[in-house]
C-alpha cells in the first residue's frame, strides 16, 4: 500500500464524556493527522499496558488534533474512558484503507452503535456536491447520536425497530448511488443484500480482532470474494473497507 | 558493547531476533529492520494456504490465541513477492517453511538452496505429517531425526529446528534434531489452549483449540529451554513470552544464545529494538558479556 | 437451585471442589466445609515425605510456581490424624494419593478401603514410576491402564484418575485409564515451568522446574478438558487455573462435570464458596441447569 | 493449634508516609486485634487483586486498630502505598505463632531492616520487669529506626557496620537472658550462633515465600530440628518464630 504508519506517544488534548457509555478522546499528532483519512483507525493503548492494543475508528480532526469516540464495552475502553487532557496514549496508526470518495452523488450513510465514528469523518470530508441522508441505528437512547434518521430497539429515541427499516425506506424511494455503513454484523450483511438489490454501489467497515493491525499476522482475516475464489484478507490491512458485494457473510 | 551472537554457523550482530510469524517488513515503518540480529520470516508451506476460518484470534487474561492456519502465499509467492523485500535489510535471514511429508520438506529447501540472501532455515516442525496419519513431525524423535538427517544432507546453511512444546518428552525430540544435523534448536512453538464465552458457550476461536502464547508461556518456554540446553551442545535460539530484556536474561541464563520475540510485537512494535537495547546498557552497566551469562544459572540444589 | 453433579460413582451437591495439595481442613476457619461438593485431600505416599529443598514456591506474572516435593506426612499419618479430621464434614471425601510402583499403589489402596469415610480416590500418576526409569506413571497409557486395572479390581468406590498435562497425546492416557476402569478423569495437574532472578541468575525454586499453575494455565487446561471430553464417556472433574464462576462455566461448556479450585484459594479463601454461590445463581438467572451446559460448547467449525 | 484466623475486609483508618521506603497502614478489626499476639502476621490484599496475598507483620495495636510497617520493594508494596484512609484492605489473620514473653529478664531485641516492626510489637508486651537492650541495623538512613544502638552500612545514621557488631557488644557484656530477632538472614544465622555461645536463650522470625498462610499448602518450608531429625516445618503455621538453636541454616 505503500501508506507509512507511525507509533507515537501522543498526548491526549480533550476528553468529552457523551454519555455513561461513550466518551471522546482527542490527541495531538500532526503527522498522523497528516495522513489520515476517513475510514481508518489507530491501535491505542496506554504506555506500559501489557494487553493487545485496542482498534478505534478515527472520528474527527482539528489540525493537529485527532478524535475518537469510543464505547465502554470491557476493561480496556473503561480503562481508556479514565484518560485526561495531559495523559499520554501510545498510538499505531493510522492504519487501514479507507472510503471511496464520490462527487455530485446521492450517498446513503448508514451506522449502527459504535459504528457512528467512521461514518460521522466520512461525512465531513465528502465534497458537498453531494447529497446525504444518514440513518443510525442502536439498542437504546444511549445508542442514538444525531443523524437524519435514528432508529432504536427500544423505541427510545428516533423511531422504534431496526436501522435497516430506514435504510430500506431510503433505498426503496430511490435515487441514491452510493451506501457506506459501518455497525455490527447483521446490519452490514443486509445493507450489502439493500445495495445489491437496489443496485447501489456499496463500501461496508468491517470489524475483525486484532493483534498486529498492520497486516502481518493474518489474525483479522475475513473472507473476501476475489476473482470468483474465496479468499482471506485482513481488515486491518486490506480493509477495514470492502466492497459490500465481495464480502462473504457467515 | 560487542554483543554478537553465535547461532550455529551465524554470528549475528545482537542476540534478538523475532518470532516466525508475529513479524513481517511492515515492522520497517517503525525502525530499521537492519537492527534485528536475524529475520525469521513467517512459515511458508509449498502451496499457497487460506488459513483456518475466523475467529482466529481470542487474548485470554495473559495470554494470546491464535489460530491463523499458517496462510501464506506458498514458496513461489514467497520468493517472488517476500523474499526480494526482506534482503534489502542488512540482516541475516532465515526462512521458517513447513510440509506435510519429508519428501515435501527436503524439495522445498532444494528450491530455496538455489537463492540467494537465504542465511539460514527454520524447520517448522509443528504441522501434521501426511505420511503419519497426521501427528505432528515434532512429536517424534524418529521422525524429527530423519528430517533433520535429509535437509542437513542439501544445505550447508545454517538449519535450525523449531520444537513444539506439547510433548512428553523434549529432551529427545532436540536430541533428535541435533544428532540429525540441526545446527540450532529453537524453541517453543504455542501450547495449545482454547477459550470459551461463558455466556453464550461459543468457542472464542472457529477451530476450537489454538495456538497460545504471550506472557503466561514464559515459565514453559523458560523450563523447556533450560532442559534442552542441559542436553545439547548445539545452541539454542529461545522464545516464548518474551517482553522485556529481563525476560530475554533469563533465557540466557538457562541456556539460550539468542532470542526471539513474539507476541509482544503486537503490543509494541519496537519491542525488539527496547530489548536490544536494554540488554546493551545491562551489559555495560555490569561489564559482562552474554557468554558470561549464557547457561549460567545457578542455585539449583537437588 | 438443584445443583448436584454426577461424578462417576457419586452423586455432589454441587460441582465444586478443591485441588488437591492447595486445601486442607485449616480452611474451615472461613466457611462450613460441608458447603464443598467433595474434598480432596493433599496427594499421600506410602511412607511420610520430607518434600523438596525450599524455596519452593514463586509467583510469576500470571500463575504460580511450586516444588513442594508431596510434603506429606504418609498413609499411616494421614489415616491416624487427619482422616478423623476430614470425616467431620458432611461432604465426601476423596483421598488423593500416589506410589511408585503399581504394587504400592495397590497396597496403599488396600489398605485405605479397611477405613470407613472415604468416597473415593484420586489417583495422582504425576509421580516418577520406579520401576519405570523414573517417568512418571502418567506419561505411559499402557501403564496408567494396567495401574487403574489393579486398582478398580480391589474396590468399589469411586476411583478418579488425575492426569498430568505434559504429554503428547492426553486422549490416549485417558482412554487408557477409562478402559482401566477409572470412574472419573481429574485434570490437568500442573504444567512444568520456571523462572529465574535476572539480577543474579538464581533460580527462583530450588530445584529448578516447578508445577506452574493458577490463570496462566487455564486455556491450557480447557482445551485438554474438551479434548478429553470428546474421547471419554466418564466424567471429567476440571481443574486449571478457575478462579471465578465464569471460569468454571467455560470448563463445564467445554464437558466438565464437576470443577475443583486450586491456586486461587490462596488468594481468596472462600473462593469455592463464592463460586458455588455465583453459578447458583447464574443458573437461576438463566433458568438453566448443569446439563444443559455440561459439554455444550458451539461454535467449532474446521 | 486451635488459634482462630479470619478473613475480612477492613477499612484502612490510617497511613502514615515514614519515608520514602516506608509506610504504615492501620485498619480496623475489633476481632483480629483481639487475637492478635506479638510475631504475628497478616496476608493482605487490595480487595480483587489476581495475586498473592502479601505477608506483613503485625507492627502496633490501639485498641480495634491495628498498625503495619511496610517498606516498598516491589509491585505489591507500591500498590499497598497508595492506601488512603476509608480504603478497602482484604486481610486474612492473625497467622503463625509468636514469641515467648520472659518476666523479668535481661533482653535483646535484634532487628535488621523491615524486621524492625514485630520487635516493637513485642517491645511493647513485654513486662516492666524485663530490661530491654534494642539494637537494629539497616542499609541507609532510611532503614534506621528509633532504637537504643542503631547501625548502618553506610553509616549514615548511627554506628556505620552491621547490626552484629552491636549484638556481639552487647551479649560479651554479659547478664542477658533473651535475644529476639528478626531480619535478613546473615543477620538471623549470627544472632543465633552469638545466643549459643553466649549461652543466651534465643528466639527468631523468620521469612519464606508464601501462598496459603494457614500451614496447608507447605509452600514456606524451612528446615528445622528436631529430636535430632531435620524437618521441613511451615513458617506460616509452625512458625515464624523459631528457636534459634534449631533453626538450619543454608
Ligand atoms: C477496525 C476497528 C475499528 C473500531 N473502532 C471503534 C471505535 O471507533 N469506537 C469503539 O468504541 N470501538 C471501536 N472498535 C471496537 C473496539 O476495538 C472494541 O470495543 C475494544 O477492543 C474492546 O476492548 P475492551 O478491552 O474494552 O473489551 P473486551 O472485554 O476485551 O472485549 C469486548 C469485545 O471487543 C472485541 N475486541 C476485544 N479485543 C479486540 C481486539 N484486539 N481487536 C478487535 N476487537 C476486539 C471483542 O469482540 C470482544 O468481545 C473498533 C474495532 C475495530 C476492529
Ligand atoms: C512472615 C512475614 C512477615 C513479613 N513482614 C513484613 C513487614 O512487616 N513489613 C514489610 O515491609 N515486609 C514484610 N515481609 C516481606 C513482604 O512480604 C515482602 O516484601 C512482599 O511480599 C514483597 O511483595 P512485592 O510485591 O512488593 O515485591 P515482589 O517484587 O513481589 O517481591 C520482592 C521480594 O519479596 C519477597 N516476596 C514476594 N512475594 C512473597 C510472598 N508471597 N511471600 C513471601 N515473600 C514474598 C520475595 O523474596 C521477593 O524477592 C514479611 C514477610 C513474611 C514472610
Ligand atoms: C499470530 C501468531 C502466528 C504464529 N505463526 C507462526 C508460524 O507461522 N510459524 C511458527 O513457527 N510459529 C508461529 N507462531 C509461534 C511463534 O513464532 C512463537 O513460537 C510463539 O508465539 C511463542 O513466542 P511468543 O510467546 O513470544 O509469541 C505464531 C505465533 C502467533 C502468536
Ligand atoms: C502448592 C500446590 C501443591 C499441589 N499439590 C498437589 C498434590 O499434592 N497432588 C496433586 O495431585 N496435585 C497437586 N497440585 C496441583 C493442583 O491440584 C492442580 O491440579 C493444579 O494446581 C491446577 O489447578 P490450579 O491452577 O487451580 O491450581 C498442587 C498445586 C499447587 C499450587
Ligand atoms: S491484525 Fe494482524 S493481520 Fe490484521
Ligand atoms: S504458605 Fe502455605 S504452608 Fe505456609
Amino acid at each position: 500500500m505503500g501508506k507509512r504508519v507511525i507509533n507515537q506517544v501522543c498526548r491526549i488534548t480533550r476528553t468529552v464524556q457523551i454519555n455513561d457509555a461513550y466518551f471522546e478522546l482527542w490527541f495531538s499528532s500532526p503527522e498522523m493527522s497528516e495522513l489520515l483519512e476517513p475510514g481508518q483507525f489507530f491501535e491505542i493503548m496506554t504506555p506500559g499496558s501489557e494487553r493487545l492494543r485496542i482498534p478505534i475508528s478515527a472520528y474527527d480532526k482539528h489540525a493537529d488534533e485527532i478524535g475518537m469516540m469510543i464505547k465502554i464495552v470491557g476493561d480496556g475502553t473503561r480503562q481508556l474512558s479514565t484518560l485526561k487532557p495531559g495523559d499520554a496514549l501510545d498510538v499505531v496508526g493510522p492504519l487501514g484503507n479507507s472510503f471511496t470518495r464520490p462527487t455530485d452523488k446521492r450517498v446513503l450513510l448508514v451506522s449502527g452503535g459504535i459504528g457512528y465514528p467512521p461514518m460521522f469523518m466520512l461525512k465531513k470530508s465528502l465534497d458537498e456536491s453531494n447529497r446525504i441522508w444518514w440513518v443510525h441505528g442502536g439498542r437504546c437512547k444511549q445508542d442514538a447520536f444525531d443523524t437524519d434518521c435514528v432508529f432504536t430497539d427500544d423505541g427510545s429515541c428516533g423511531s422504534k425497530g431496526f436501522a435497516t427499516i430506514g435504510v430500506e425506506k431510503a433505498l426503496s424511494e430511490g435515487g441514491f448511488d452510493w451506501l457506506f455503513a459501518c455497525g455490527p454484523e447483521p446490519l452490514l450483511k443486509r445493507c450489502a443484500e439493500l445495495a445489491k438489490a437496489y443496485r447501489v454501489q456499496c463500501e461496508l467497515s468491517l470489524e475483525a480482532y486484532m493483534a498486529c493491525g498492520i497486516g502481518v499476522c493474518y489474525g483479522c482475516a475475513v473472507a473476501i470474494k476475489e476473482n470468483d475464489e474465496i479468499v482471506y484478507k485482513t481488515v486491518c490491512k486490506d480493509g477495514p473497507v470492502f466492497n459490500g458485494e465481495n464480502v462473504v457473510w457467515k | 558493547m560487542e554483543m554478537t551472537a553465535r547461532l550455529g554457523k551465524l554470528t549475528l550482530k545482537n542476540p534478538v531476533t523475532v518470532a516466525s510469524g508475529t513479524f513481517g517488513i511492515n515492522y520497517a515503518d517503525f525502525f530499521d529492520l537492519s537492527r534485528l540480529g536475524a529475520l525469521v520470516t513467517k512459515t511458508i508451506t509449498m502451496d499457497p494456504r487460506q488459513g483456518n476460518k475466523p475467529p482466529r484470534l481470542f487474548e485470554t487474561e495473559c495470554g494470546l490465541l491464535n489460530s491463523i492456519g499458517l496462510q501464506n502465499p506458498g514458496l513461489e509467492g514467497f520468493l517472488r513477492d517476500d523474499l526480494p523485500r526482506y534482503r534489502e535489510f542488512d540482516t541475516p535471514i532465515l526462512v521458517s517453511f513447513s510440509g506435510n511429508s519429508i519428501g515435501q520438506f527436503r524439495k522445498m529447501l532444494e528450491r530455496m538452496e538455489s537463492f540467494e540472501g537465504i542465511a539460514g532455515y527454520e524447520v517448522n516442525v509443528s504441522c501434521p505429517n501426511v505420511e503419519k496419519e497426521g501427528l505432528a513431525f515434532g512429536t517424534d524423535p524418529k521422525v524429527v531425526y530423519e528430517l533433520t538427517r535429509e535437509l542437513a544432507k542439501i544445505t550447508e546453511r545454517e538449519l535450525i529446528v523449531k520444537l513444539s512444546p506439547n510433548v512428553t518428552d523434549i529432551v529427545a525430540i532436540a536430541r533428535a534434531a541435533e544428532e540429525g544435523g540441526a545446527t540450532t534448536i529453537a524453541l517453543i512453538n504455542t501450547l495449545i489452549g482454547m477459550a470459551i464465552d461463558w455466556q453464550t458457550g461459543k468457542s472464542r476461536i472457529a477451530r476450537g483449540g489454538a495456538g497460545y502464547s504471550g506472557r503466561a508461556i514464559k515459565p514453559v518456554a523458560l523450563f523447556q529451554v533450560f532442559r534442552v540446553a542441559q542436553n545439547v551442545r548445539i545452541p539454542i535460539l529461545a522464545m516464548g513470552g518474551i517482553s522485556t530484556w529481563q525476560d530475554a536474561l533469563e533465557f540466557f541464563y538457562a541456556g539460550a544464545s539468542a532470542v526471539a520475540i513474539g507476541t509482544r510485537n503486537f503490543v509494541q512494535p519496537d519491542a525488539t529494538i527496547q530489548i536490544i537495547d536494554g540488554l546493551r546498557d545491562f551489559l555495560i552497566n555490569n561489564d559482562q558479556t552474554l557468554s558470561d551469562i549464557i547457561g549460567k544459572v545457578n542455585g539449583i540444589e537437588s
